[in-house]
């Protein structure tokens, strides 16, 4: 059940933006429960990177390893240039991003298994609803700095960033255009989409970038350029910020396990679960 | 010369903020712990301390049973013995009779793997068991044939592979860096020669001592994790921990070694005993409480250490199975705690893996005191 | 044992043989901890001292007095963060070097014995805490005080890592303070009331004065336990990529949190930058540590003196 | 302006916790006089030097009945001990200068009253170390550190510094048993020298000494005062046994 | 049997980096008798004891040259260290037992040299500590601390842990300048018992003790052999001037 990947994988393609299934033999052998195991898989499969597919690839991981028990499957959140690092090293099986390869990291295989929005979260305290990119942008490079300017009260705002290792800070930076005016200096940088959420739900001022998954009711999801973050104007492209979240690999030293796997995640029983988490499917 | 007034009011002010200060520490303490019990207490409890930290999950094989005495309960399956209940979207199997056939189920690979009371039944034979109603679940467990292939899903939560991978990387610190670095003291104190060398040797190793451990993280990922090809995995920490604790293993050693007395020395040497028979049988045993007591401390500072080990040993949650490669990588209780606060804000349980962590510092404290006070009674009496 | 006989000669032999074989394990012990001192050392400095030498060199002087870190665009500036550790240090010294100090005043000399039972155990607890737990308290607690009175709205800032810091530093200060407060001699309490000095003032003018060099290495080792603090420090210190603090409720980026947030995903020169952090963080310990051995050699001789 | 009495003690007990070190002791002690107390080790000479100047006060569990007066003022009752201190200073068997400068050892007690005017601080000083006749030996180093001079200098570095509170009463607990011969000389000539304006109660374990410089003596033993009387009187002709045995050496 | 020489020691120099501690120091000690070292602090007593057993060997930079022979073999030549130390054992000045039962502390010695046997070990220690005049006072808590019995009986097991290794010299350095006069006397009565057997030689600081059981005495002066000659002669009669004033208390 492996060994066919080669061709799944178009090696121009990067951010596509249409969801392409990736794999068109249905179904494999893992989801058919009424089949006696004629899988012999076994070992482990270590995957790190990006922390946003989390909750996905737990689940994900978990249904997979039922079927195979004898399969170990470890995932690591680094973040996504962590994971891709990793991938390029060596150091694991499989790369997790969130964001589209660099061209520097273009030698690497990859599989789309979700695709997913950034939204862009304020404190639900806060009465703005709506921000075009223009204005995202303007106050990540700090040239608007008060809420009053976008017509709200009068306080500095609180930028959030993530560290340099996320792929949600890559993705977001390359889509709103921040990735060429940089940072503003000031802005406070945490570690993980937790902490962003944390840090935003904790101060009213604040402004913060998250995957959808980690939307909820202590953060408040504005509009951006007037389309809602929901998976599926993201998925029908009004909502802009959105990327892709991949799978890495080395061509050359993937193991069955991982190809497996890296086959499992674009079934249909696996992209349940990424609807499950506010994710969009690619099927 | 008379006392003034002046000497007095600066007494009393003085006084005042020794007082003041000693009532800022205990408080800092008490809202410390205060805090990190209000927060976390609530979440300690035996299956926070014994389950798995994630949800497993397992495809089961069960043979049903054909005896058949119906109650036309709901929520019973009679062909399994179960009984089963609607719990946030899921359906839980709420209680196994004696005889029930779940308990001989079989996994994949035909070992026994027996349900227990709260697995989540995710799957049964062709039905996917997501939004289901409870007769709708009732039914398709009922129904098909002979033996019936469920998706199980035992729910974590628990922190026991966080507990196991700290004692198993506290084991392996020390027992790589305890010898080495009780033997290099002996060495230092008992054999070297005095002079510039040995300063020198003693100077970098208390310079060591001093390094942020997030320096040692960076060294072990580099040199251990990656161009080892160790992994993140309970090998590499400990390696890791090894180096960063060898320093204080042997400064705190040494110290003990020269507490010993020169006297115990001569007269075993006097006696006509070996440098080694002097050091096996007078100077070490004399040692022994010190050198416990450094190594208690280096058990704390295992406990406490988070830096050098993120980048180590890993986060993920489970029992490693070997000392090297994926199955190898560990989180201990202050990596997670860290990784819950970064990655899901969840304050509550962090400060739940902090009380245990808190009880664990309390008990290793009391645990040197007590190596400490039946040393000194062996002194004075 | 008057004679030596023939099996004495050889058991002689084998005590010959087993003092060789453990002198060689001893020598082995010491030789592989020696080693791996110098193999961090020369790893790290080989690492860090790379990005400045040799073709496509980075500048040392952008680097140590650059204003902004973003690995993105090649800027690689410590100096704001040199400046956001050493404040966060020198502010915690500041306040917990006099709050530790009388706290160990109260402990060894004015706490009646069963307060004192209370007390110790207490610090030496606060000691033991891992600092992770001082993180969470900071970003539960401390950084939503500052944060209801901080004119920048905002709670992560150099004064929630001054707070920290001085709590995490505390119990250094404290037991080792009260135990160089201990050690001073009897005599100088007992001259200190004959001449009719009071409690207070033969504390302040006899007994800390004497013990000040204790004191001082007290103060030392907890500048480097504030300025080698990551984790903690990491959760509060708000992490900004460029800029000078310019108030205590600025954001700051200590050295430690540099490494320690990008360390994960850094590779080629990046990594070697984060090694060149390292190294700054090391020498800073280096300077410290000398200073500390300075300080305990003249105690040394202040006590021989005696 | 012999016999004039400066302390009177009545019926004093002191205990520390159950053990009890001083039994009933009844004594005057003269002014511009040497008193000396000898006795083998343990029979309460230091403990009863203590009570003098309230250093007992200090220790823990220490009980005291009976009373002691100062100029007929009771000491215990009507007096804070700190006032007594400055009043009663008191040197010690270890020279225990402060880990400072000469000068500022000198300087401390004057300091510690209040005075801080350097001008004033400098006669004391001056004063000070001359009456303790060391001024000559140290007025060149008044600054350097007083533990780095000899075992005998510090020792009077620290009676300069008693002076410098001008006490009316001097109290010494073996004050020279951690000297050489001749540093122990130039103590018991000072002492000779002092009792002209102060009062003195000295504690030695050397019967010459007291022989050589006190006025009265009195032996100690087991707590009780076993004799009391002019030191001429105890050396020659001493009334009780015990007394006699212990001055000829036959025991201690 | 008097006067068979045990050691002989010739033109003896001992450094501790550049100082020279021993000058020249040519001496012969005899079987069966003790022989006493006396002289004021520093003189090198102990520095030639330690010479005696090599425990010199232990400290950083000593230089020595010149030797010494035991039964006419040279002791730094054709012996080594630890037969040396066997033969000759040592008493120091403080008690030194190890922190461990008294049993234990007189098995060392055998227990160090191979004799595990039970049924031995037993014998000799109760042997030895017989010899030792303690074994009545600690018999019944052989199993007990060391460290819980008084000065003068640690240094009695000290003494019987040295006798256990059966040596033929005790070399003793102020066996008794720690404890109190009755211990000193059993210690003094236990070496003139002694001497029966062994060959002693003992350093004192104590004059008295020095004649009262020593048959020769050696007085040492600044790393000097001044003068070395029967006890009796040495103390009645010293020719040396040195030695005359030292013993008569006119310095020192
Ligand atoms: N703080 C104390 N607690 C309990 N007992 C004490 C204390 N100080 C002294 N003693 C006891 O009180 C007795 C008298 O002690 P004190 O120091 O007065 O003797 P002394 O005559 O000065 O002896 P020495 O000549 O040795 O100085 C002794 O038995 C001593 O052990
Ligand atoms: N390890 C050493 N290093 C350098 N000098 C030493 C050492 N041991 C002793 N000395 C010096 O050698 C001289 C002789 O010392 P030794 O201990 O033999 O004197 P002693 O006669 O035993 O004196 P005491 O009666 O005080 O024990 C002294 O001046 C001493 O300072
Ligand atoms: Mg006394
Ligand atoms: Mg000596
Ligand atoms: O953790 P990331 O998904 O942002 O890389």
């Amino acid at each position: 059940a492996c060994g066919k990947k080669g061709d799944k994988v178009d090696e121009n393609k990067t951010g596509t933006e249409e969801p392409t299934p990736e794999v068109t033999e249905t179904p494999t052998t893992t989801e058919t429960p009424d089949k006696t195991d004629t899988t012999a898989l076994a070992g482990t499969v270590s995957i790190t990177g990006s922390t946003s597919v989390e909750k996905i690839l737990m689940d994900m991981i978990s249904d997979f390893t039922a079927y195979n028990p004898d399969v170990k499957i470890n995932y690591t959140g680094t973040g996504s240039s962590a994971g891709i690092t990793d991938a390029m090293n060596g150091a694991n099986d499989i790369g997790a991003s969130s964001r589209n390869l660099k061209e520097e990291e273009k030698g690497l295989e990859q599989v789309i298994f979700a695709y997913d929005g950034i939204a862009v979260v304020l404190h639900p305290s806060n009465k703005i609803a709506d921000l075009t990119i223009e204005q995202i942008l303007k106050i990540y490079s700090g040239e608007i700095t008060n809420w009053s300017e976008l017509g709200g009260k009068d306080a500095n705002i609180i930028v959030v960033s993530r560290e340099g290792a996320s792929g949600t800070r890559g993705a977001f930076e390359e889509l709103t255009g921040l990735g060429d005016v940089g940072l503003v200096e000031s802005a406070t940088v945490v570690e993980g989409n937790g902490n962003v959420q944390a840090t935003v739900a904790g101060n009213e001022n604040a402004i913060g970038y998250v995957s959808f998954s980690f939307i909820n009711e202590k953060v408040k999801a504005v509009t951006v350029d007037g389309i809602e973050a929901t998976p599926e104007n993201a998925k029908e492209g009004t909502y802009v910020l959105s990327r892709p979240f991949l799978l890495v690999y080395n061509k050359d030293t993937a193991s069955p396990e991982a190809s497996a796997f890296l086959e499992y995640v674009v079934s249909p029983d696996a992209q349940e679960f990424v609807e499950d988490h506010g994710g969009i499917r690619v099927d | 010369m008379m006392k003034n007034n002046n000497t007095k009011l600066k007494d009393g002010i003085l006084r005042g903020l020794i007082y003041l200060s000693a009532t800022v520490t205990v408080a800092i303490l008490v809202v410390i712990i205060g805090f990190i019990f209000y927060k976390g207490l609530p979440g300690v409890n035996l299956k926070f301390m014994t389950r798995m930290w994630d949800d497993e999950t397992t495809v089961v094989d069960v043979s049903r049973n054909n005896n058949s005495n119906s109650h036309g309960e709901t929520d019973y399956v009679e062909s399994l013995g179960i009984h089963i209940a609607l719990e946030d979207k899921n359906i839980v199997i709420k209680s196994i009779d004696s005889n029930s056939p779940v308990k001989d189920a079989v996994n994949m690979k035909k070992a026994s793997y027996e349900l227990k009371t709260g697995d989540v039944i995710g799957k049964a034979g062709n039905t996917n068991f997501k939004n289901i109603t409870l007769e709708e679940a009732k039914k398709a467990l009922d129904e098909g044939t002979e033996t019936i292939r469920m998706k199980i899903t035992r729910t974590g939560g628990g922190i026991l592979p966080m507990l196991v991978s700290t004692i198993y990387i506290i084991g392996l610190t020390l027992v790589i860096s305890a010898p080495i670095g009780i033997c290099a003291a002996i060495y230092l104190n008992e054999y070297a020669k005095p002079g510039r060398m040995l300063n020198i040797i003693r100077f970098a190793i208390q310079n060591l001592a001093g390094i942020p451990s997030i320096v040692y993280g960076l060294f072990g990922m580099l040199v251990f994790v990656q161009t080892l090809k160790l992994s993140y995995s309970v090998l590499a920490g400990a390696f890791t921990l090894s180096i960063m604790l060898l320093p204080t293993i042997i400064s705190t050693t040494e110290e003990t070694l020269k507490e010993v007395p020169m006297t115990y020395r001569e007269s075993s040497m006097g006696l006509g005993a070996t440098k080694l028979q002097t050091i096996s049988k007078i100077i070490i045993p004399s040692a022994l409480p010190g050198i416990l007591v450094a190594i208690i401390l280096s058990i704390g500072r295992i406990v406490g250490e988070s830096a050098a080990l993120i980048w180590t040993a890993g986060t993920i949650a489970q029992i490693p199975k070997t000392l090297v490669g994926s199955e190898a990588a560990a989180a201990t209780l202050t990596t997670k705690m860290y990784w819950l606060i970064k990655e899901t804000a969840d304050l509550e349980q962090a400060s739940s893996i902090a009380v245990v962590l808190i009880v664990l510092v309390i008990a290793l404290n009391m645990l040197s005191k007590l190596i400490t006070r039946k040393f000194l009674k062996k002194r004075t009496s | 044992m008057k004679h030596v006989g023939k099996n004495e000669m050889v058991a002689k032999q084998q005590k010959d043989y087993k003092e060789k074989v453990f002198h060689f394990i001893f020598l082995f012990s010491a030789l592989i901890s020696v080693l791996s001192v110098i193999a961090i050392i020369a790893f790290v400095f080989s690492k860090g001292l790379k990005p400045f030498f040799g073709e496509n060199s980075y500048s040392f002087l952008d680097f140590i007095t650059g204003l902004k870190w973003d690995p993105g665009t090649e800027s690689y500036g410590i100096f704001y963060m040199i400046v956001g550790s050493v404040l966060a240090t020198l502010g915690a010294i500041a306040l917990g070097v006099p709050i530790g100090l009388l706290t160990a005043v109260f402990i060894a000399e004015i706490a009646p014995k069963k307060i004192v039972a209370i007390i110790r155990p207490a610090i030496e607890l606060l000691a033991g805490i891992p600092s992770v737990i001082y993180g969470a308290f900071g970003l539960g607690v401390i950084v939503q005080l500052i944060k209801k009175v901080s004119p920048t709205g905002q709670g992560e800032s150099l004064l929630a890592v001054i707070c920290v810091l001085t709590i995490m530093i505390l119990p250094t200060i404290i037991t080792l303070s009260e135990s160089s407060l201990r050690a001073v001699p009897k005599s100088y309490r007992e001259a200190s009331y004959g001449l009719g000095a009071s409690k207070i003032q033969t504390i302040f003018k006899t007994v800390v004065p004497a013990a000040r060099s204790g004191i001082l290495s007290a103060t030392v080792l907890g500048i480097g336990r504030a300025m080698g603090e990551t984790m903690a420090v990491m959760m509060i210190a708000g992490n900004n990529i460029g800029g000078l603090p310019k108030s205590i409720w600025s954001k700051i980026r200590p050295l430690t949190s540099n490494i320690s947030m990008e360390m994960s995903y850094a590779s080629g020169r990046h990594q070697d930058m984060l090694f060149a952090t390292g190294v700054v963080l090391f020498l800073f310990i280096l300077v410290i540590n000398m200073v500390l051995i300075k300080i305990t050699s003249k105690m040394g001789n202040a006590n021989s003196k005696k | 302006m012999k016999n004039e009495t400066k302390f009177s003690v009545k019926d004093l007990n002191l205990y520390y916790g159950n053990f009890q070190a001083l039994k009933n002791i009844n004594m005057e002690l003269y002014k511009g006089q040497i008193t000396a107390f000898i006795g083998p080790s343990g029979c309460g000479k230091s403990t009863f030097l203590k009570t003098i100047n309230r250093m007992n006060d200090l220790v823990e569990g220490v009980k005291i009945s009976g009373n002691i007066t100062m100029d007929g003022v009771d000491i215990y009752q009507d007096m804070d001990a700190i006032t007594l201190r400055t009043r009663v200073g008191m040197v010690f068997q270890q020279p225990n200068p402060f880990p400072m400068s000469i000068y500022d050892n000198v300087a401390y007690g004057p300091r510690i009253h209040g005075i801080h005017k350097k001008s004033v601080l400098d006669e004391i000083v001056e004063k000070s170390l001359k009456q303790a006749a060391i001024w000559d030996e140290v007025k060149d180093k008044l600054k350097k550190s007083a533990l780095a001079v000899s075992g005998g200098q510090q020792q009077r570095i620290c009676i300069a510094r008693t002076l410098a509170i001008e006490p009316e009463v001097i109290l010494m607990d073996e004050p020279t048993s951690a000297l050489d011969p001749i540093s122990t000389l130039k103590i018991e000539d000072l002492a000779t020298e002092l009792k002209k304006d102060y009062t003195i109660i000295i504690v030695t374990h050397n019967m010459q000494q007291a022989g050589r410089i006190s006025d009265k003596t009195a032996f100690f033993l087991t707590g009780e005062v076993i004799e009391y009387d002019d030191t001429e009187q105890i050396f020659n002709f001493p009334k009780n046994k015990k007394t006699e045995d212990y001055i000829t050496g036959r025991f201690g």
